[in-house]
């Protein structure tokens, strides 16, 4: 039942394209969902491992690890169509917007999460150490988030065309709202079967 | 603006692309798994590696098949 | 109040052992020493190019020595296999972190004086009025860098291939931190008072506070080894 | 010797990666008595005690030490416990003096100079108090060793290996200092693999292989050679 579901929400978070009048804008349908996910990915990542320090249960750090493997894939993405989308629309693949900018960070952050996990050996430790590095993260982001605006908007007007502007006629509103649901739902599903593999490996070796 | 339709579906194709590789990396992993645990109990699962992180997946070690 | 008196024995013991083996600060100074001679190869003579980098190239060099000093924050006790010892103290944890985080502060003021004092010279800037803000902020960032670096060198002690893993992990969660000071540095020294960067000042004492608190919460989880 | 056990493991598995080194460990020692663990290298004689000691947590069964779990009551177990292990916590870089003051202060302890000063008169250190512990040799890094435990007065003491690279006069003087602690009621468990004279001080003598306690035997009149041909029957039988 679960793959059914999984097929269906990829079917799903493409659907959309027909919807909107053809041009390059429309891979904000996907660029903004996946940097949106991926901060879901981020968030639980960080209450997982609240959990987990608090009380010490495999369970809580398989979602995190899950969870910030996920979210890591879905920033990675959300980075790849973001510079995609840039090129025709400034002309140049990167562009240090403020947006951008934090989000790189954000990738970079995590991707040292996954990286420690795979450098400690010792489950138990790796587990700790990881969940401390999870809250740290999290409570980190919004003050990457200031400090990446302040730098951006205070000497250059935000760009022209912000790419991921969240106003806009319901025409744009409704197809991405869509979307965000698919892809919540897509990570809920992948992360559902990465915790799966997790523990089933954990049982293996136990 | 001009119709750039290379980039939605280049834009689009990596997506779908990194997200199917992810998937299949799964169930390859839950297959290798499956075959480790109903293969016998005494054989020493070879954990399999930590999965790799996106973009730039490590190569994976051959999967040797457990002694029997 | 043994909370103190052992936070204190820590930042104490280090300090000694620094000041006996001198290992740590030898290698900052000459650390220091190449970084100048560094840069004064690349920015050479003309003085707008060198104005215009000079914040950039002065935390740069106070980073890549923070990454120094703080990296070996456990070297002492993974080599002479203390580490347990400290786990095995009774009482709060977080003194050792306290204690830890004081020694590597004054290591790293110590060698951010000396880097500063030996810009000033060799590029010959007048500070003059810039000085004191520059100080605060140089004092903020200072904090940022130790209290997160104390914590994480503390993770990455007993981990192989730490001397990369540490840095990996570290800069990263430390870019608020680079941004602000880096900046404030840039308008001090364009003349600008203190005020005209206090949102950066205070974007640094929220980043310091949060990232002290995190610290001391977690350190006795890190430390269990 | 009072009866109810201070030490007291029961069924403690401890698996590594894929190795289980503990596999149902059950294990007493009550107070002013002396139990030797002896065990190949590898037997998991250190795991057992770093368990005890809260430094490792056990993958299944219960570990505890007057009354208090190594798990659940860490602080607890850590206050009344004195470790001596291969590492003997010293930095080389520090007086003598000046370790044993570090470890009283961090340890919370309200001791005085003059309580250092006696701890080290009392493992003969007195005259190399001042001199910096890179110059001590390996029995003297044991006695400082020895005096941190001794200020901490504790009930428990966990040895792993004590009498490893001593001298005759120092293993003597070792012994003495360890059958004081057991007349002051405390409870021994000291990992060791060797038979000599030194096994003197257990009371017990436990020997640890295949992950489980082979034998548990009271030493007795037993020689050094009776161990020895215990041990290998023990030993062998359950690898």
């Amino acid at each position: 039942m679960v793959r059914v579901l999984g097929w269906l929400v990829m079917a799903f978070a493409v659907a959309p394209r027909e919807v909107t009048q053809g041009n390059v804008q429309r891979i904000m349908y996907v660029h903004v969902p996946l940097i949106l996910a991926s901060y879901l990915a981020f968030g639980v990542l960080a209450v997982a491992s609240l959990v987990y320090l608090v009380r010490r249960d495999p369970g809580a750090d398989r979602l995190a690890h899950a969870s910030g493997e996920v979210g890591v894939m879905f920033v990675g993405l959300g980075i790849a169509t973001g510079s995609i989308w840039g090129k025709p629309t400034w002309g140049t693949w990167w562009t240090w917007d403020a947006r951008l900018t934090s989000v790189a960070i954000l990738f970079v952050m995590y991707l040292g999460y996954l990286l420690l996990r795979g450098t400690i050996e010792d489950p138990e430790r790796a587990a700790r150490y990881c969940a401390v590095l999870g809250i740290v993260a999290a409570l980190d982001v919004p003050l990457v988030h200031f400090s990446v605006y302040w730098w951006r908007t205070l000497h250059q007007p935000p760009s022209l065309m912000k790419p991921g502007g969240f106003a806009g006629s319901s025409s744009i509103l409704w197809p991405l709202l869509v979307n965000l649901v698919a892809f919540a739902l897509l990570y809920a599903y992948l992360v559902a079967r990465r915790v799966r593999l997790l523990r089933a490996e954990a049982e293996a070796t136990a | 603006m001009p119709d750039n339709w290379g980039f939605v579906a280049a834009a689009y194709g990596l997506t779908a692309a990194v997200l199917l590789w992810y998937w299949r990396r799964l169930a390859k992993k839950e297959r290798e798994l499956e075959r480790v645990n109903a293969g016998s109990e005494t054989t020493v699962a070879e954990r399999s590696r930590e999965p790799s992180k996106t973009g730039h997946p490590r190569p994976e070690p051959s999967p040797r098949t457990p002694l029997q | 109040m043994s909370y103190a008196r052992r936070a204190l024995a820590v930042a104490w013991k280090d300090l000694a052992v620094e000041r006996r083996s001198k290992e740590t600060l030898n290698a900052l100074v000459f650390f220091s020493l190449l970084l100048l001679f560094v840069f004064q190869f690349t920015l050479g003579g003309d003085r707008e190019r060198l104005a215009a980098v000079l914040p950039g190239v002065l935390w740069l060099g106070f980073v890549l020595s923070a990454l120094l000093a703080l990296g070996r924050t456990f070297l002492v006790e993974r080599e002479h296999d203390c580490w347990e010892g400290l786990l095995l103290a009774p009482g709060d944890k977080s003194a050792i972190y306290l204690g830890k985080l004081a020694g590597n502060l004054a290591l790293m003021l110590v060698v951010e004086a000396l880097v500063l004092g030996l810009f000033v010279v060799f590029f010959d800037i007048d500070l003059g009025r810039a000085l004191p803000g520059l100080l605060v902020v140089v004092a903020l960032g200072t904090l940022g860098l130790a209290s997160v670096g104390t914590l994480f060198a503390a993770m990455t002690a007993n981990v192989r291939a730490r001397e990369l893993l540490f840095p990996v992990l570290l800069l990263p969660v430390q870019v608020p931190i680079l941004l602000a000071t880096v900046k404030a540095t840039e308008a001090l020294l364009l003349g600008e008072p203190l005020g005209a960067v206090a949102h950066w000042v205070k974007l640094l004492v929220a980043a310091d506070t949060v990232y002290l608190v995190v610290s001391l919460l977690t350190f006795d989880v890190v430390l269990e080894g | 010797m009072n009866l109810d056990p201070i030490i007291r493991v029961t069924d403690v598995r401890k698996v590594f990666g894929l190795v289980p080194v503990l596999d149902g460990v059950t294990l007493e020692v009550r107070g002013g008595e002396a139990v030797a663990l002896l065990g190949a290298n590898g037997a998991g004689k250190t795991t057992l005690l770093k368990i005890l000691a809260t430094l490792l947590r056990p993958t299944r069964g219960t570990a505890s030490v007057a009354g208090h779990d190594v798990v659940r009551e860490p602080e607890a177990v850590r206050a009344l416990i004195g470790v001596v292990a291969h590492g003997a916590w010293v930095y080389d870089d520090l007086t003598a003096r000046e370790n044993l003051t570090f470890w009283a202060t961090l340890g919370g302890l309200a001791t005085g100079p003059d309580d250092v000063a006696a701890a080290l008169a009392g493992v003969g250190l007195e005259r190399a108090a001042d001199a910096r512990v890179r110059t001590f040799s390996a029995g003297m890094k044991r006695r400082l060793s020895l005096a941190r435990v001794m200020l901490g007065r504790p009930r428990v003491l966990l040895l792993d290996e004590p009498f490893a690279g001593l001298d005759q006069r120092a293993r003597k003087w070792l012994e003495g200092r360890l059958e004081a602690f057991k007349a002051a009621g405390a409870a021994l468990l000291m990992a060791t693999h060797s038979f000599g004279r030194e096994l003197g001080v257990a009371d017990r003598l436990a020997v640890l292989a295949g992950g489980r306690i082979a034998l548990d035997t009271a030493r007795g009149a037993l020689g050094p050679d009776d161990v020895q041909r215990l041990y290998a029957a023990h030993a062998e039988e359950s690898l």
